[in-house]
C-alpha cells in the first residue's frame, strides 16, 4: 500500500485549458499601449504551483529538495531561491512550507522527483489550479502595491529578489520583486477576477496596459 | 492600529495579517472524562482578562499562517515581546514588579 | 427633588438661572450602608433607584471611581430594542423596554427615548430565515415585530440605496416600531438625580481598591478613601468587571474588548430611524443634533484602552457607504472606544459569585445601554431580596459550567 | 464688482487670476490663492451663519482648522454638495457655489433668530432634559422640530460620482506640519537619508512663516520656505504631502494622512487626461518616529457678545492681511494678554487703516512688539480688556473697563470705544491633538499657560507644539528633532547650522480666560466659550452648579467641544472657567480626551476604494463563464457566487426549481460543487488528526474510501461537516461547507500547532485547484460511463469509494458520495481544465436529460433526506444528539475528540433539547415559513411558549407535498404529534411531526 496518491492532472489529449482570469478579460484597461502606462500586467497563465512541506532542519530534506529541483531549499523569510532560465522558483512561505513553481505541465514530473528524492515527515501538494501568477510592471507598479497591502515595498526593504506574502485588497496574496520595476503577484483563482478589476481600477490614475 | 512582530517571519507586520486569538496557555485538560463540569467550564470559558499585562495568542493568517504568542499591555497596548508556541514569556506580571523593586532598591 | 417642567424652565429663566439646584449632593462616605453597588454607569446608578424607590432601601451608597455614567454609558450608540430572539434574553429586554416608556415621567427627566424603530437588514437567503425566526418569536412572546420587503423599507429610509446592484442588496428586514433611541448620558443623569433624592450617596472619586471577605462573605469595600462596609455589594462595573472578580478571588467567563463607535458633522435630518445590517456589519441613526451615529465592530483583541483598531473603523464606514452610498461625503467627526465585557453566548451575567454577599451583573458585551433600566431593576431586586428575580435568573455564571448558554450570536449577534 | 475689503497689495493671492462664486446666490469676485472665507471678507460679507441653538448672526473667528463659525454647504449639483465645509480651509476656485447652513428664510433675516432672541434666556444648557415631559405621547412632536432646528449642512441625496483611495506608507520620520520647526525638522531628516514623509493642512506650505514679520537670514521668511521646499522635492526618499491633514494618531505610531486632492479644484473631482482623479487620498503611514510640529491655536478672549461678526482672533487679523492682502474692517481694538497678539496692531496699522487701540490686560506691558506699538502712536490701555462688544451683524464699538484678573471683576468705570473690528488673544494653545489620540493625557504647563504632550512612545514633539514660540527657538527645535528622529531611526546624521533669526524680546504673558463683567456671569450678556455650540461662561457656570463638576460633565452636559472644530477655541477656556468656578486649578481640573479626527475626514476616504464592487470580493469557480450565459440567478455564499437556479426562459423560480428537482430525481442533475473547501492532509498521523477533530472514527477508512464527518467545537455543539476521502494509507482529502473553509483550516491550524505538534501532519487548502462537479440522478451511471475510462459498475465502485479516472479525457478523482439521496458522482478535476470537462459532459448528457441545477434545488433534495446544512440547522447551539446523528458519534474512540466531553454537560444530556424532526403540514399544498415558531397548541395567547422553529421548507415534486425539517424539544419523542405555527397574518398553521427523512429512508437510490 502506497502512502501517498499521486495524480498527475493533466490530460494526455488536447484539452482546452482556461486560466481563473477567463472571464475577466472584457474589463477594460486605460491604456492601449505599453507606452506611457504607467503599469503594465500580463498573466503567467497556467503555471506549475506545488506546496512542498518539510522541516528546514532535516538536512536530508534540504538536500533532496535541491537536488529534486536544483535550486537552493530558502531558509528564512523573503527569501526565494529561483533558476530564470528553467522557469523555477522556490519562495519561503512558512518555517516548514515552501511555495514552488515551475513551467506550464512540469508540476507532476517535479513532484515525483521531489517524492523520489526525499523520506519521512514531509508533504507534497498540486495547486496549479488554484493560483496563477500576474507580473505586474512600470514606473506606478509599485504605487499600486501600495494601494493594495499594507506592506512595505520600498527598495531598502523590499530588493529586487525578495518575495512575501500577505493581505492584499480584501484577499491575500504572494509578491515577489524580479527586478526594478517589475513585480510577481501570485493569487488565488477564486479571487483572480476581483483582484483583477481590483487592479485595474488601482491603476487608472497611472494609466494600464493590460498584454495578453 | 498594532504594528506586530511576528517570529517566525521576523519581521514586523501590519495587525491586518493577524487574527488575535485570546489569552495563551491555556492547556486542553489532558484527560477530559475525567474532568469535573466545573474545570471544564473553566477551560472553555472563564479568562483571566487582565487589565495591563496579557500573554496572548496571535495567528499570522495572511503571512506564514503560525500561532505564536504576544506579551501586550491591554491598557497601552504596548507590546513587550512576542514568541513561540512552546516557549515561555520573559515579561510577566511579576518580573515587571521584580523590576520595579529592584530599581526602587537601586535609587 | 426640584420639579422640572417648561413653567420651571421660564421661571428660572427670569432669575437668570441663579437658582437651580444640584441634580444631585457630593456626600463623604459613610462608614457602612445597607447595600453598596460598585459602578456608577446607567445600569449602577439605576439599580440604586429602584432599589430605593422599589424596594425601599435607602441606606445605600453607588461607588465610582470616575464621574457618574463616565464608562459605556457615555460611549454607546444609544439604540434601544428589544427584539431578541431566545425567550430569556427576550423578556429581559422587553422588561426593559416598557420600563424605558415610562422613564422620562418617572425620573421627572426627559431622556428623550425616541421610539422612531429600528429595522434589522437582511441580505442573504439565510439572514432572511433568521429574521423571519426572531420576529415569529418576538410576536409570540408580545414583543412587537414584523418582516418588511424592499418597498416597505425604501418608504421608511427612502435614502438608502436598495437596488439590486449593490454588493449586497437589501432583501428585506425586521422591523421593531416600539424601539429607538434615547439620549446616553441623560439617562445616567435621571438615575442618579433621582437615586441622590431618595436618599443614595453618589461617591464619586471613589475607587474600590479590594473587597474585605471574611468566612466567604463580603463585608465591604476598601477604597481609596477608606474602607466602607457593606455586607450586600452589587458590581456593575462592566468592561472593568474581571478586575474586580480578580480582586474578589475568581474569575468570570467575559473578556474585555475594544469597542469603537463614531459621529459625523451634524446634518440636516436625513435618516428618521435606526438601520442595523449585521451581515455588512454597520449600523446607523440620526442624533437629534444631527450627527450621523454609527457603531462599528468589536476588536478581537483584549483592550481596556477606550480605543480600538482603525481598520474596524475602515470597514464600519464601507459598510454604512454599501447601505448609503450617499453619505461617502460627509465627514467622520470623532470617533471614539469603549470597553465591552462579553460573554461566550452575547448575553449578560446577573449573577451570585462564590463570595456571599456578593453579586455581579456584567457580560452585556455590545447590548448593554438599552437594558439599562430593566437591569437595574431586576438586579436590585435581586440584591434586595438576596436571590435572583425571576427574569435574571437563567443569567447565572453557573450556565458555562452546566452548558446552559443562552446563545444570542445566531440571531443577535453582532451589531447592536 | 467690488473687493472693498481688499487691500491695494500684499497677500500670496495671484491678482491677475480672478475667480468668480457665488455665496447665498450672490456672485463674488476673488483671486487665486485666497480661500472662501478671505474672498468673502474681502468683498465684506459679514454674516455668514447662523447659530444652530440661538441662530445668533455669525462671521468669521480665525482663519484656519480652529473656525467655528463659518461652516458653508458647498456644492453646485445635486451630487457634488458637500456639507459642512469650513470656509477657512476651502481653497476658492472658479465657479464655487456656497451657502449658509443654517438661517431661514436667509441668513441676514432668520426668523429663527427671533426665537433665538427671545428664547435664549429659557434654553439655558440641558433645557430638553427638563422639559417636553409631558403629556408623553407629544415628545415625538417635539423632537420632530429640534431635530429641524439641529444640524448643520445637508447630506447629499445622490450617489457619490467621485472616488477616493488608500496609499499606505513606511517611513523612518514623519513630520506633522510645515511650519518653520516641521520644515527644519523635515530637512534634517531628510538630509540624512532618511525616509520622510511631511504633510500639512494648509493650501501652502509654510504655516506662520506665511503671515510671519520675521526674517531669516536677513530675508523674508517665504523665501526660506521657498528654498527649503525645492530641497525637500529633490531628495529621493523625501515625500512632501500638501492638503493633507494628520488626522489619527494611531498605536505604534500609525499615523492616518488625509489628502485633499481635488477640493480646491472642483466640488467634483474634474478628470485629467481622461481619467478619473481621486478626490481624496488616505496615506497610512507606520511611521519610525513621529515629529510633532502642529503649532498652536491662539484662544479668544471670553467676553460678552464676542459672537458678534467681526470678533476675531488677533493671528487670524495678521493672516488675513498678510497672507490673503484683505482687511477685516476699517477700526480695529485689540484686547490681550500677551505680546505676541501685538502684531495684529502693527499689520493693521502697516496695512494704513485705523488701530484704534491695544487693550491689555497687563498692568506693565513691555517687550519689542509693544515698542513698535508704542513708536506707531499706537494708544495702548493697560490692565484692562474688552469686556463687551456692541453691535448687532457687525461690531461698533467695543467696551473696555480696567479688571482684576484675580479678582475676577471690573474696577471702576468703563469706556466705549467705536471699532468695527475687535480682535483678541487669550494665549497660545499648542495643538496637542495627536499626542493625546492615543490615550496619552496632556500635561499642563504653568510656564506658557498650556497643556503639552504626555509623552507618547516614538513621538517628538518640537517647535510651538512644545511651547518653543520664538522662531529662533522653533527653528533650532526642528533642525534638533528632525536629526534625533533621524538618528533613532539608525542614520547617521549630520549637525546643522540653524538659519539665524533676529530675536524678538516678549514679555510675559497673563493667564486670563473669561474676561469679568461689570454683570456677574449669569447676568451679563453671553460671553460665549464654544461659538458653534452657543456655549456660554454662564452655561458652564450653571453646569457646575447643578453639580457637573467633572470637565467631562460639564463638556456633555453644555456641549462644550463637540462640534465640528472639536472645541479647538474653546476648551482651554471652558476648561479654565469651569476650573474657577469650581475653585480647583486647571491641572485639578484636567482636560477632556482628544480623539480622532483633528479635523472631520470625508466618508468616502476612510473607506478609500472598498466601494460597490470591492465592498467584498465576489468568489468564482472555474464555470462562472458557463453558469453567466446560461442565465443562472446567483445565491451568495460567503462570497461565493454560486448557481442558485437555472430558469429557462421566464420561468419563475419555483417552476424552475421544480422541474429540476424532477431531472435529478427521475434523470440526471448537475451541480458545480466546486464552492466546498477542500483540505489535502498528508502525513503518518493524518487518521489520528482526523480522529481528534471529527466526531466519528476513522481509523479502519480503507484507501479509496469516503466518509462523513461531523466537527464540533470543544463546548459540543457542532461547528462544520463534510465527506473526507483517504486517497491512500497516509492522505486524505477533506471537505468542509463552502462558508467554513477558512475557519476549518484556521481551526485545524490551531490544534496542530497549540495541542497536538507532535502528529506528524501538513495540511493546505486545495479549495481552489479543484473543480467539483456533482452528476446525480439514476442516469448519472450511464452518463459518466461514456466519459469515463473505469469500470463504473455498482460492483467495481461502489457507494461511498473514490477512484481515479479519466473524464472526458481529463485525469479526475471521483467521490461516489451523494446529498441527494440518488446515484451520485462527484467529478475533481484540476480547475483549469474543468470548463472542458463540464462542457463535455452536456454535450453527452442531452440524451440522459442532463439538467444543471443550482443550490436551492440542491437544498429540496437534501432535505428531503433529512440531510443538514451547517448554519440553517445549527445555530451554534446544536449537538451531535440534537441532530440524531448518534451514528457519527464515536463513543469508543480513545482519544477525546474535540467536543466529546461537553456532550455530558448537565444541559447537553437533558432529553428534552431541541432535536431535528420533519414537519409535514396538514395542509399539503402548504409550504411553512423558514423560520417559523413552533407552539404546542392551536388556541394562541400571547406570551405563548414555544418550543422550536423550522429550519428548512420546501415543496417537494417528489412528494406531491410542502415538508420542512425543524429543531423541536424533545422531537425525537414527539414524532406523530400535531403541532402548531402562528404566524404573523394570524393564520395557525398545522402539521405533523414525523421522521426528517421524507425520501427513501432505506437509502436504496443511492445504493443503486
Amino acid at each position: 500500500m502506497s502512502e501517498f496518491a499521486i495524480f498527475n492532472a493533466h490530460p494526455t489529449v488536447a484539452v482546452q485549458a482556461e486560466s481563473p482570469l477567463a472571464i475577466s478579460r472584457t474589463t477594460v484597461a486605460t491604456a492601449a499601449t505599453p507606452e506611457g502606462a504607467g503599469v503594465c500586467l500580463r498573466e503567467r497563465a497556467l503555471l506549475g504551483h506545488l506546496i512542498l512541506r518539510g522541516s528546514f532542519a532535516d538536512e536530508a530534506f534540504r538536500t533532496g529538495v535541491e537536488a529534486a529541483l536544483g535550486v537552493p531549499l530558502p531558509q528564512s523569510m523573503g527569501r526565494v531561491s529561483r533558476d530564470a532560465a528553467r522557469g523555477v522558483s522556490v519562495q519561503w512561505m512558512s518555517p516548514d512550507e515552501w511555495l514552488v513553481v515551475v513551467p506550464p505541465g512540469e508540476d507532476y514530473a517535479v513532484e515525483l522527483r521531489l517524492r523520489q528524492a526525499l523520506s519521512g515527515h514531509y508533504a507534497v501538494m498540486q495547486v496549479s489550479g488554484a493560483q496563477t501568477l500576474l507580473e505586474l510592471s512600470g514606473p506606478a507598479a509599485r504605487e499600486v502595491l501600495m494601494k493594495s497591502a499594507g506592506y512595505d515595498f520600498h527598495p531598502r526593504n523590499f530588493p529586487v529578489g525578495k518575495g512575501i506574502s500577505t493581505t492584499f485588497a480584501k484577499s491575500t496574496a504572494v509578491i515577489r520583486r524580479v527586478g526594478e520595476a517589475e513585480w510577481e503577484l501570485i493569487i488565488r483563482r477564486s479571487f483572480a477576477d476581483y483582484l483583477y478589476r481590483w487592479l485595474l481600477d488601482a491603476s487608472e490614475e497611472f494609466g494600464i496596459f493590460v498584454a495578453r | 492600529m498594532l504594528h506586530i512582530y511576528c517570529p517566525h517571519c521576523d519581521e514586523h507586520r501590519e495587525e491586518e495579517e493577524f487574527r488575535p486569538k485570546g489569552e495563551a496557555h491555556i492547556a486542553r485538560p489532558t484527560e477530559p472524562e475525567k474532568t469535573s463540569d466545573e474545570d471544564w467550564g473553566n477551560y472553555l470559558f472563564f479568562r483571566k482578562n487582565p487589565r495591563g499585562l496579557h500573554h496572548e495568542q496571535w495567528f499570522h493568517a495572511a503571512g506564514c499562517r503560525k500561532f505564536f504568542n504576544v506579551t501586550r499591555d491591554t491598557v497601552t497596548y504596548e507590546i513587550l515581546e512576542t514568541y513561540k508556541v512552546g516557549q515561555q514569556p520573559a515579561v510577566t506580571a511579576e518580573s515587571r514588579k521584580r523590576q520595579a523593586s529592584d530599581q526602587g532598591a537601586a535609587k | 427633588m426640584q420639579h422640572y417642567s417648561g413653567f420651571g424652565l421660564v421661571k428660572h429663566g427670569l432669575s437668570h438661572h441663579e437658582n437651580w439646584q444640584r441634580m444631585w449632593r457630593n456626600p463623604a462616605p459613610k462608614s457602612e450602608y445597607d447595600i453598596i453597588v460598585v459602578g456608577g454607569g446607567g445600569h449602577g446608578l439605576a439599580t440604586a433607584y429602584y432599589l430605593a424607590k422599589v424596594h425601599g432601601i435607602t441606606n445605600i451608597a453607588v461607588i465610582e471611581k470616575g464621574w457618574l455614567g463616565g464608562g459605556n454609558t457615555a460611549r454607546n450608540t444609544t439604540i434601544v430594542r428589544s427584539n431578541y430572539l431566545w425567550d430569556e434574553a427576550a423578556w429581559l429586554y422587553e422588561h426593559a423596554m416598557k420600563l424605558w416608556e415610562g422613564l422620562s415621567q418617572d425620573l421627572n427627566y426627559n431622556v428623550m427615548f425616541s421610539q422612531r424603530g429600528v429595522m434589522n437588514l437582511g441580505h442573504t437567503l439565510q439572514d432572511m430565515r433568521d429574521i423571519h425566526r426572531r420576529v415569529n418569536a418576538n410576536r409570540l412572546n408580545g414583543i412587537d415585530g414584523e418582516v418588511l420587503d424592499v418597498s416597505q423599507i425604501q418608504a421608511i429610509v427612502p435614502h438608502m440605496d436598495c437596488s439590486a446592484n449593490r454588493r449586497y442588496p437589501v432583501l428585506g428586514a425586521s422591523w421593531q416600531p416600539r424601539a429607538g433611541v434615547a439620549r446616553h448620558d441623560a439617562v445616567a443623569w435621571g438615575f442618579a438625580r433621582g437615586a441622590d433624592s431618595l436618599g443614595v450617596d453618589l461617591l464619586q472619586q471613589t475607587e474600590v481598591t479590594g473587597f474585605r471577605i471574611s468566612g466567604g462573605k463580603v463585608l465591604g469595600v476598601e477604597t481609596n478613601r477608606g474602607f466602607i462596609g457593606g455586607k450586600t455589594i452589587g458590581v456593575v462595573t462592566a468592561g472593568n468587571s474581571g478586575v474586580l472578580a480578580k480582586m474578589a478571588g475568581f474569575k468570570l467567563p467575559v473578556e474585555s474588548h475594544p469597542l469603537q463607535a463614531l459621529v459625523s458633522e451634524p446634518l440636516k435630518p436625513i435618516l428618521d430611524t435606526v438601520v442595523m445590517s449585521n451581515h455588512v456589519h454597520g449600523y446607523v441613526s440620526q442624533s437629534d443634533k444631527g450627527d450621523l451615529v454609527i457603531g462599528a465592530g468589536i476588536d478581537g483583541y483584549t483592550g481596556y484602552g477606550q480605543r480600538g483598531s482603525y481598520p474596524t473603523i475602515e470597514h464600519t464606514l464601507q459598510a454604512i457607504i454599501e447601505l448609503f452610498p450617499i453619505f461617502s461625503r460627509v465627514r467622520m467627526n470623532r470617533q471614539w472606544g469603549g470597553i465591552v465585557d462579553t460573554t461566550a453566548d452575547a448575553c449578560p451575567i446577573i449573577s451570585a459569585t462564590p463570595v456571599g454577599g456578593l453579586f455581579f451583573n456584567c457580560g452585556w458585551g455590545t447590548g448593554g445601554f438599552k437594558a439599562t433600566p430593566g437591569s437595574g431593576h431586576v438586579f436590585a431586586a435581586t440584591l434586595a431580596a438576596g436571590k435572583a428575580h425571576p427574569l435574571a435568573a437563567p443569567f447565572t455564571i453557573d450556565r458555562f459550567v452546566s452548558g446552559k448558554l443562552i446563545d444570542e450570536h445566531g440571531a443577535a449577534g453582532v451589531a447592536h | 464688482m467690488s473687493q472693498r475689503n481688499r487691500l491695494g497689495a500684499g497677500g500670496r493671492i495671484d491678482r491677475k487670476r480672478p475667480l468668480r462664486f457665488t455665496f447665498n446666490g450672490v456672485s463674488y469676485q476673488g483671486y487665486a490663492g485666497d480661500t472662501l472665507a478671505s474672498a468673502l471678507m474681502a468683498n465684506g460679507v459679514d454674516v455668514l451663519n447662523r447659530s444652530f441653538k440661538y441662530a445668533r448672526p455669525r462671521g468669521l473667528v480665525t482663519a484656519g482648522a480652529d473656525e467655528p463659525n463659518a461652516i458653508v454647504q458647498l456644492g453646485a449639483s445635486e451630487a457634488g454638495q458637500v456639507p459642512n465645509v469650513r470656509a477657512t480651509q476651502q481653497a476658492l476656485y472658479e465657479g464655487l457655489v456656497a451657502k449658509s447652513t443654517n438661517g431661514w428664510p436667509n441668513v441676514d433675516r432668520d426668523l429663527m433668530g427671533v426665537i433665538g432672541k427671545l428664547g435664549g434666556q429659557f434654553m439655558p444648557p440641558g433645557f430638553y432634559y427638563k422639559t417636553f415631559m409631558s403629556p408623553a405621547s407629544a415628545w415625538p412632536k417635539y423632537e420632530q422640530y429640534i431635530r429641524k432646528a439641529a444640524g448643520l449642512g445637508r447630506s447629499p441625496i445622490e450617489n457619490d460620482p467621485d472616488i477616493y483611495d488608500h496609499m499606505n506608507h513606511h517611513c523612518d520620520v514623519l513630520v506633522v506640519g510645515a511650519g518653520p520647526a516641521g520644515l527644519a525638522a523635515a530637512l534634517a531628516a531628510g538630509r540624512s537619508g532618511a525616509r520622510v514623509i511631511v504633510c500639512d493642512e494648509q493650501e501652502e506650505m509654510g504655516g506662520s512663516l506665511l503671515d510671519s514679520r520675521e526674517q531669516i537670514d536677513g530675508k523674508p521668511a517665504t523665501e526660506w520656505v521657498a528654498a527649503v521646499l525645492a530641497e525637500l522635492a529633490a531628495l529621493p526618499d523625501v515625500l512632501v504631502l500638501p492638503r493633507t491633514t494628520a488626522n489619527g494618531y494611531h498605536d505604534h505610531n500609525f499615523v492616518t494622512l488625509h489628502q485633499r486632492r481635488t477640493e480646491h479644484l472642483a466640488d467634483v473631482a474634474p478628470a485629467a487626461d481622461g481619467r478619473r482623479q481621486v478626490r481624496a487620498r488616505m496615506h497610512k503611514v507606520r511611521a519610525g518616529r513621529v515629529v510633532l510640529a502642529t503649532g498652536t491655536h491662539e484662544r479668544p478672549l471670553v467676553y460678552a457678545r464676542n459672537d458678534v461678526p467681526g470678533n476675531l482672533v488677533a493671528g487670524a487679523v495678521s493672516t488675513y492681511i498678510r497672507r490673503f492682502g484683505v482687511i477685516p474692517g476699517q477700526r480695529l481694538v485689540l484686547s490681550t494678554s500677551n505680546d505676541h497678539a501685538y502684531r495684529a496692531a502693527l499689520d493693521w496699522h502697516d496695512a494704513g487703516r485705523e488701530v484704534v487701540a491695544i487693550v491689555d490686560a497687563r498692568e506693565r506691558p513691555d517687550g519689542d512688539l509693544v515698542a513698535a506699538a508704542r513708536s506707531r502712536n499706537i494708544r495702548i490701555i493697560t490692565g484692562s480688556a474688552v469686556i463687551e462688544a456692541l453691535g448687532k451683524k457687525r461690531v461698533s464699538a467695543a467696551i473696555v473697563g480696567a479688571i482684576d484678573i484675580d479678582g475676577f471683576s471690573v474696577k471702576g468705570s468703563t469706556q466705549e470705544l467705536a471699532c468695527d473690528t475687535i480682535a483678541s488673544s487669550g494665549g497660545y494653545s499648542p495643538v496637542v491633538h495627536l499626542a493625546a489620540h492615543t490615550g496619552r493625557r496632556p500635561v499642563w504647563r504653568e510656564d506658557i499657560l498650556g497643556f503639552v504632550s504626555g509623552g507618547v512612545p516614538g513621538q517628538i514633539p518640537a517647535g510651538g507644539v512644545a511651547g518653543r514660540w520664538s522662531l529662533a527657538d522653533a527653528l533650532g527645535d526642528g533642525f534638533e528633532s528632525g536629526a534625533r528622529a533621524a538618528a533613532e531611526a539608525g542614520l547617521s546624521t549630520r549637525s546643522f547650522t540653524p538659519p539665524t533669526v533676529a530675536p524678538v524680546r516678549e514679555g510675559k504673558p497673563v493667564a486670563l480666560y473669561q474676561v469679568p463683567h461689570t454683570k456677574p456671569t449669569m447676568r451679563a450678556p453671553k460671553q460665549f466659550v464654544d461659538q458653534q455650540n452657543d456655549v456660554t461662561a454662564a452655561g458652564i457656570e450653571l453646569a457646575t452648579r447643578e453639580g457637573f463638576e467633572s470637565i467631562e460633565h460639564v463638556k456633555r452636559y453644555t456641549g462644550l467641544g463637540f462640534g465640528t472644530d472639536q472645541g479647538k477655541l474653546g476648551n482651554i477656556n471652558g476648561m479654565a472657567i469651569a476650573a474657577r468656578v469650581t475653585g480647583q486649578t486647571i491641572p485639578d481640573t484636567g482636560t477632556t480626551v482628544f480623539r480622532p479626527n483633528y479635523t472631520p475626514i470625508t466618508f468616502g476616504a476612510i473607506a478609500g476604494r472598498h466601494c460597490d464592487e470591492f465592498f467584498d470580493p465576489r468568489r468564482y469557480t472555474a464555470l462562472q463563464g458557463w453558469h453567466v450565459e446560461r442565465g443562472a440567478k446567483f445565491e451568495e455564499v460567503g462570497q461565493w457566487m454560486r448557481p442558485w437556479y437555472f430558469p429557462q426562459g421566464k420561468e419563475s423560480m419555483h417552476d424552475a426549481v421544480q422541474r429540476e428537482c424532477s431531472a435529478v430525481r427521475e434523470r440526471v442533475g448537475i451541480l458545480d460543487a466546486s464552492t466546498l473547501g477542500k483540505i489535502e492532509i498528508q502525513g503518518k498521523d493524518a487518521r489520528e488528526f482526523l480522529n481528534r477533530l471529527y466526531t466519528n472514527a476513522w481509523t479502519k477508512l480503507e484507501p479509496g474510501k469516503c466518509r462523513y464527518g461531523l466537527m464540533c467545537k470543544d463546548d459540543g455543539m457542532v461547528m462544520d461537516d463534510g465527506v473526507t476521502a483517504c486517497l491512500a494509507e497516509n492522505h486524505f482529502h477533506m471537505t468542509t461547507t463552502t462558508g467554513g473553509a477558512a475557519g476549518v483550516l484556521d481551526w485545524m491550524e490551531l490544534w496542530h500547532q497549540t495541542e497536538w505538534p507532535e502528529l506528524e501532519v501538513y495540511f493546505n487548502s486545495t479549495t481552489d485547484h479543484w473543480a467539483a462537479m456533482t452528476i446525480t440522478g439514476p442516469n448519472a451511471r450511464k452518463l459518466l460511463a461514456e466519459l469515463t475510462d473505469i469500470d463504473m459498475s455498482n460492483e467495481a465502485f461502489a457507494y461511498m469509494d473514490c477512484r481515479e479516472a479519466k473524464v472526458a479525457g481529463v485525469p479526475a478523482r471521483i467521490f461516489r458520495i451523494s446529498f441527494t439521496g440518488e446515484l451520485s458522482f462527484e467529478v475533481n478535476v484540476q480547475a483549469n481544465y474543468a470548463m472542458h470537462v463540464w462542457k463535455a459532459l452536456f454535450e453527452q448528457g442531452d440524451k440522459h436529460g442532463l439538467t444543471p441545477y443550482g443550490t436551492e434545488t440542491m437544498h429540496v433534495l437534501r432535505a428531503e433526506k433529512g440531510f443538514i446544512i451547517i448554519g440553517q440547522e445549527t445555530d451554534g447551539s446544536v449537538t451531535p444528539e440534537d441532530l440524531g446523528m448518534q451514528w457519527c458519534v464515536g463513543y469508543k474512540k480513545p482519544y477525546s475528540w474535540i467536543g466529546r466531553r461537553a456532550l455530558s454537560r448537565p444541559d447537553t444530556k437533558r432529553s428534552d433539547r431541541k432535536q431535528l424532526v420533519g414537519l409535514k403540514p396538514l395542509d399539503p399544498q402548504l409550504v411553512l415559513q423558514e423560520g417559523a415558531q413552533i407552539v404546542l397548541e392551536k388556541e394562541i395567547r400571547i406570551p405563548m411558549p414555544m418550543v422550536g422553529h423550522v429550519t428548512s421548507s420546501y415543496f417537494s415534486p417528489t412528494l406531491g407535498h410542502g415538508f420542512a425539517l425543524a429543531l423541536l424539544k424533545g422531537g425525537s419523542q414527539r414524532i406523530g404529534q400535531t403541532v402548531f405555527l402562528p404566524m404573523a397574518d394570524g393564520k395557525v398553521h398545522a402539521a405533523e411531526v414525523v421522521s426528517p427523512v421524507f425520501y427513501d429512508p432505506q437509502g436504496a437510490r443511492q445504493h443503486v
